[in-house]
């Protein structure tokens, strides 16, 4: 605690959570209901910087009692977006690939894996019903974006005729963003972000992905995304989030 | 009608649970019942199959580690925001568990299933994922009506016991679970349920028109006891919250063999929050 | 997340309802909107797809009364311990609604998969009753689970509105139903909810940890109206009980087409329980 | 209200309606939860009575706020049913047959009855789980016990495979006790009540139905239960059914 910035990897202007905060809470953007999941900052933090934009915006953060709009227990959540009514979520997990097939629960085999994570919680289901889906794979590398998953947590590519209210359309790394076509079954770069390049992308990415005649630069966080963040969104994050509030979105 | 027994505390309602049963557990901070479950561990059960509902965290971590488990059933297992559950994933890997993957809806469809004793439930999604190809007991349907579309269907989950921890129940034996209404589903669901509490008041909580909807009837239940403070270090909300400095100590520990060890004789020896 | 608008009252409500759209309406003594009813009557819709929830009485009585309903599904309607609902009988007797009979757990099964968009819900039993041999939408499937056995599967009910009356909601938009739980799951399938309540208090009652249980969440709420005592003369239960008078009145009345008539145009003269 | 006995019929020691009501709650004997739905005094005065006898009985009665143990809305009850949670469940209507269907729908053709009635309400489902069931029709004819109801508002016969978890097992009348076969798909005469014969049975039943050697009479209410309904059961039943109470159930 004697230094809060220690391991901050900062530009001029924005940290490189900044960036990653800014660029996804822009994915949101036609969303009203967010819930963001158990170990989420950096989600919470784009819902909460979507709130700032949009008034009718909401995000409901796990961790946080104040934050949570369900009165019905741990199915509710999963009725409400069968509804259609939970626009935005946020998956995490130890692999993607090309197919945005996500791996949450094992490396190696299964079900004896050589190292097990904790499960696959809703996401299976949560695939066909979240109209927005986000992949946040912020540790960008050929072990994590892969080929093919070691185990399937989730997958979007089921049946055509399967009841569906929505699919994964993001994913996003430390390094880039791309957009998931559910049709081709395949990712297209959207945009590298600043300070990385296509070449990068490339060498670090285990699975192919559609590239567009130019390659755009990921937008940096304008002025007032970064007040925002380091204001009343940090301000909201520091009670699920105290540690990431502190260290992470230090005013600088 | 059919009352609960009220019995001394939480180690009479660990002697009821025989060696194999089939145990649902509440996801962390929906009702936990911790002091329960070191009585399980004290009580040396073995072969226990727990599932969760649909999430587990340190209470099934402490059952694995203390060996008294044969599988577990769940979504997830994890200490939240302190990451991996040490001893599942080392109990998992180390092929001393049968793990059987779940994802969320499907738990909870599981045991709506089986408090309505339907066979079945459907679900939706779940398509592609090797959740789906590793359970034998999932199904993919047509459903009967049209558009004729697949769906999967998932069994009944009826467990043996169902045990929680509530703020509340009164001498009529109405516990009150509040917003956590997955614990009904998994207490009707049950062939018994065992319940540990906070509190014990006299007035019939069925006859209080703010607390009666957040209420498990007395019917459902087979045995309560007083246990004060019996979901600690996990929160109890809107009772008491986490008791962070206790989870982190756990998370820590529970990273070796040897730690946890110590950890569990710690918690066995002067119980609980009071230490 | 979407929040539902307050209109001035509940005429505004009822302007909201197209001739011809299915309406869920709670079973009496649940929050039967009757204010609102008068209101809808005032309007002249006509055509209306009445859904009991399960049952109904009084309102469905009133509205086939005034010549507003084309269909009415539901699992009985009576004026409960006052004996049939008179008008209900005569316009089945003369046919002049359709009656689309069911029975009480396939219609929560029904509103219960609509909520949860699956396509169909199972339900114990029916076998051999003309209910389900009238019921072309219903099916019987086999489990596809060992032992296989025969079941009766019913379609998801999903109305285009679902109304009723509730003893209060906040400012936020959320509405206390208490213990009826059934009208959580005919909100959440309807496609639009339409809700009249005694009180509206600007404490926001989603962090109420009594009242939150019994909290329909104002995300599923489209449009609310105060309208105090909305429900008489029907029973609110916690609130009030029923005006066992004017439903003896009634009663009285809706055995004639002409007593009915006149009980109709007094009521929709002076208004509510004040006379 | 000058002549509160008016119209009631009475032997010299207990009325008609005391016979059924004492007769009736004899046949929950191996129950412990009863519910008793919209106008049923008898049968809420049965269970009442069977609560007086056995502690371990509970009757909820419909009407009475303070005797629901339910908290969760209509379909809760059709839940503890399927459980097999609920062990007695008393069913009147219009019609009954041989075979235990009874009709609550109307009569003459469907759906355009010559008189329709109120509905099937969760009889149809209930014929399955409730484990002891008593059809009551006290109005004993050969318009109300006929050879086959006019509409099926609920029938036990059902694919033997079926989930079931009860059935019909008694029908009481005016006239007689029977008792239901499930297998045989028959009922079978099992007393005639005081004044009344197996002749006049026959007579006034539609249906044809099973005797055994010797015809019983069906016992009369004993002091103890009379005592027992005159006081605290009429008292109960004060709440919910106030002029049953009243009129039919008055101090002798």
């Amino acid at each position: 605690m004697s230094n809060p910035m220690a391991g901050i990897a900062r530009s001029d202007t924005y940290s490189k959570e900044e960036l990653l905060i800014a660029t996804m809470a822009r994915l949101f953007g036609d969303g009203t209901f967010m819930t963001a999941g158990v170990n989420s900052p950096i989600p919470a933090a784009a819902g909460l910087l979507r709130e700032q934009v949009d008034p009718g915006f909401y995000v409901a953060v796990h961790g946080d009692p104040g934050r949570t709009p369900f009165v019905d227990g741990g199915a509710e959540a999963f009725d409400m977006a069968a509804q259609g009514r939970l626009d935005v979520f946020v998956f995490g997990g130890v692999q993607v690939d090309g197919k945005a097939n996500i791996n949450l629960v094992g490396i190696g085999p299964y079900p004896q894996a050589k190292k097990r994570f904790a499960g696959t919680f809703g996401a299976a289901s949560l695939f066909y019903l979240v109209r927005n889906i986000v992949l946040f794979f912020p540790k960008h590398d050929r072990r994590t974006l892969v080929e093919a998953v070691d185990f399937k947590s989730a997958s979007a590519i089921g049946p055509k005729e399967a009841y569906r209210t929505g699919s994964p359309r993001w994913l996003l790394s430390e390094r880039c963003l791309f957009r998931f076509d559910l049709e081709k079954e395949r990712f297209t770069l959207v945009s590298v972000h600043p300070g990385h390049s296509l070449e990068e992308v490339r060498e670090h990415t285990g699975f192919s992905f559609d590239v567009t005649d130019r390659v755009e630069m990921t937008a940096v966080p304008t002025t007032a995304e970064r007040e925002l963040i380091r204001g009343p969104v940090r301000d909201a994050l520091s009670k699920p989030y105290p540690d990431f509030a502190r260290k992470l979105l230090a005013r600088q | 009608m059919s009352s609960p027994r009220f019995e001394a505390n939480a180690a009479a309602l660990a002697a009821l649970i025989p060696d194999g049963a089939s145990v649902a557990v509440p996801s962390d901070n929906s009702g936990v019942p911790m002091a329960l479950t070191l009585e399980i561990i004290r009580a040396g059960k073995r072969g226990l199959r727990m599932i969760g509902g649909p999430t587990a965290g340190i209470q099934v971590d402490m059952l694995i580690g203390a060996g008294c488990v044969a599988s577990v059933e769940a979504a997830g297992v994890s200490l939240g925001p302190r990451g991996l559950a040490p001893r599942f994933c080392a109990a998992v890997e180390g092929g001393e568990i049968k793990i059987i993957d779940s994802t969320c809806p499907a738990t909870h469809a599981g045991y709506i299933a089986g408090e309505k004793r339907l066979p079945f439930m459907a679900v939706h999604g779940i398509f592609g994922s090797d959740v789906l190809t590793h359970r034998a007991d999932w199904k993919i349907i047509t459903n009967p009506f049209p558009p004729h579309q697949p769906l999967v269907v998932v069994p009944a989950i009826n467990p043996d016991i169902s045990i929680f921890h509530a703020p509340l129940a009164d001498e009529h034996g109405n516990v009150w679970v509040g917003k956590r209404r997955e614990l009904k589903s998994m207490a009707r669901a049950a062939g018994k349920v065992l319940v540990t509490v906070d509190k014990i008041v006299p007035e019939d909580l069925a006859g209080n028109a703010e607390l009666a909807p957040g209420l498990l009837a007395s019917h459902y239940i087979d045995r309560i006891a007083l246990a004060a403070g019996g979901a600690w270090p996990t929160a109890l909300p809107p009772v008491h919250p986490e008791d962070g400095a206790e989870l982190d100590a756990y998370a820590a520990a529970a990273q070796t063999r040897e730690g946890f060890d110590r950890y569990l004789h710690r918690a066995l020896t002067p119980r609980g929050p009071a230490q």
